[in-house]
């Protein structure tokens, strides 16, 4: 952190814990939020039942929701349709940049678990990966044969359409395709075999 | 110039320079004589260049275009009353440059002050899961090089792990004695024989090292291939015997030891 | 639309703004919040400015960004170390002195070719513009009408959030006055001409 910020009036605890879920857009955890902020999880929880008060009662067009372990910021379901036709029509909307680079990882290394997609990038994608297969731009292909026998993740057909292609073969060959060498499968098989069990139960 | 009172490290590039002869001479940057400033440009250069200094290309351009400018001014005019030729305003130039180079610093504390400033991105709340609209390849390829800039964090980051987990290191001599063991008992073995078990990629280099040690040393040979081979080499195929008059075991004391990764 | 609401209190209109402005995330255009909602966008930048002001003065972590065409919600800047904090941001967002200076070199003088860059810089700046290109900060507005058609650069609307402007007149003033921008085509011309076939195909 670069300034000195603590949070002491709690105002600005409310405003930050808006912020940050408003930043993140998927539903985010109230012990992250806790972590982050350095408020005890009970806190975090009335601050957010207040927030949500806020935004139910104001004339806003914006809704807190809360779920058991996390919250997130939502339209007001009436707006819909109006949001439908404003977004629709925009060329190229709504692949955030994280799906974006999850997208780009699997297209060019695939197929692959997602430990790689996660040693690749540096940070937890999984919301960006259910994402993509809820969109259908990628989709599980196989399991690796490795203890936990993770998942393996490929692109799909539309993900082709939607990008103008034919063939794979056609995703264009830039000087700085993703080595995929210098993190090994190995990597992918020493995380997955911790992780999966769960994880992928929850997909089947 | 007398007295060398710059160094060319002091300029981030020509322009630098070139303002600095300006203001050193006490000229107006709307009226420079390109005659003058050339031949101090050039000086310097060639001071710079006596002092076996590497002189940047930037530097080099600027002194060619500086040449040209000076030539035209010297060639006379056939009719006085045509245009002068178009070239380029190097007063602007420098003013847009002296410009940029004073708000550089006015920039920097707004941009740390509002930079905290975060967007949403843009997919998470789609009214319809599925919807995917027309995507350009182009984003693909920004996303590829934004996860190929965070590659080098997070090698970083492992490279600095890595002492704290105990390193496994992978001696040539070990596999040195696998494959002499090897081609003892078979007789003769492929480089894929020979290769194609190792576990990790630091063992395949090992053993890989090995085979070309035991060649240097001559103790183990490459064996003729059929007669309708083009080549006595063929690849994974190439087939490795122990050489009956092998010189005195002495030499692998050199064996490199590999460390993983 | 597939149903048939009619936005009638003032209120509501304010909302279903702040409701499409969320989903969507990027800035949007007055012109389309115009089209969908079916209010004038004299109208719709009214109704805007009063959003604004009511998170600038709201004790909330949000802000409602107007820009000259769009506009954008966004979180106020202090607590950005915090949301970087709690999703796992890196800190890619330092920017060199090279790059504040093609940054400055573009806000000032724009639109402006990769040429007039050069030139005003006195040195190499590509590596600089591409890495302003990704972080989204300049992008092309356009093409120059002469030989080459070479790309104009612009800065973006990422550029005024970050920056914490509105509009290009808050750019800092100083001392030296620019003179008008008549170097572009000269530039573009002499230099561009050479450079820009194989560079501009790889672009697009």
């Amino acid at each position: 952190m670069e300034t000195e910020n603590t949070l002491q009036p709690i105002k600005d605890v409310e405003s930050c814990i808006e912020a940050i879920v408003f930043a993140a857009g998927y539903p985010m955890p109230y012990q992250k939020l806790s972590e982050v902020i350095g408020v005890g999880v009970r806190e975090i929880k009335k601050f957010c039942a207040r927030i949500a008060k806020r935004y139910e009662s104001d004339s806003t067009g914006l809704l807190f929701l809360q779920f058991p372990d996390s919250c997130q910021f939502c339209t007001k379901e009436q707006y819909g349709p109006y949001i439908r036709e404003a977004l629709n029509v925009r060329r190229g909307g709504n692949l955030s940049s994280a799906s974006m680079e999850v997208l780009a990882v699997v297209a060019y290394n695939q197929p692959v678990t997602r430990a790689f997609i996660d040693a690749v990038r540096g940070v937890d994608s999984s919301y960006a990966v259910n994402s993509l297969i809820d969109k259908e731009l990628i989709a599980a292909t196989g399991r690796l044969d490795a203890p936990g026998r993770p998942l393996l993740y490929g692109t799909t057909e539309k993900f082709l359409r939607v990008f103008g292609l034919s063939t794979l073969d056609d995703l264009p060959k830039t000087e700085t395709v993703l080595p995929p060498n210098t993190l090994t499968d190995q990597l992918a098989i020493e995380v997955d075999a911790k992780e999966a069990p769960q994880q992928e139960d929850a997909e089947d | 110039m007398e007295n060398m009172t710059y160094r060319l490290s002091d300029f981030e590039g020509p322009l630098d320079l070139l303002l600095a002869l300006i203001e050193k001479n006490k000229l107006n940057i709307l009226d420079i004589p390109i005659a003058l400033i050339c031949d101090q440009y050039l000086e310097f250069l060639e001071n710079a260049r006596a002092m076996d200094m590497d002189i940047a290309t930037d530097f080099l351009n600027m002194a060619s275009k500086l040449m040209v400018w000076k030539s035209e001014m010297l060639l006379p005019h056939e009719d006085e009353g045509a245009e002068k030729p178009p070239r380029f305003d190097l007063s602007d130039i420098l003013i847009r440059h002296q410009h940029a180079k004073e708000v550089v610093p006015k920039l920097f504390p707004l941009y740390a002050y509002f930079g905290g400033r975060c967007v949403k991105d843009t997919d998470e709340i789609s009214p319809d899961k599925t919807f995917v609209a027309e995507q350009k390849i182009t984003d693909l390829l920004a996303a590829v090089r934004r996860v190929n800039s965070y590659r080098d964090t997070i090698e970083n980051a492992k490279t600095a792990f890595v002492p704290m987990v105990s390193k496994p290191i992978v001696p040539v001599e070990g596999k040195i004695v696998s494959i002499l063991e090897t081609l003892h008992l078979f007789g003769t073995a492929t480089l894929r024989d020979l290769l194609s078990n190792e576990p990790t990629l630091a063992d395949l280099i090992a053993s890989f090292m090995g085979v070309l040690e035991l060649i240097k040393l001559r103790r183990i040979l490459i064996e003729e291939g059929d007669e309708n081979a083009e080549n006595s080499v063929h690849g994974e195929g190439t087939c490795f015997f122990i050489n009956p008059d092998a010189p005195a075991e002495d030499a692998e004391a050199d064996a490199t030891v590999l460390s993983k990764e």
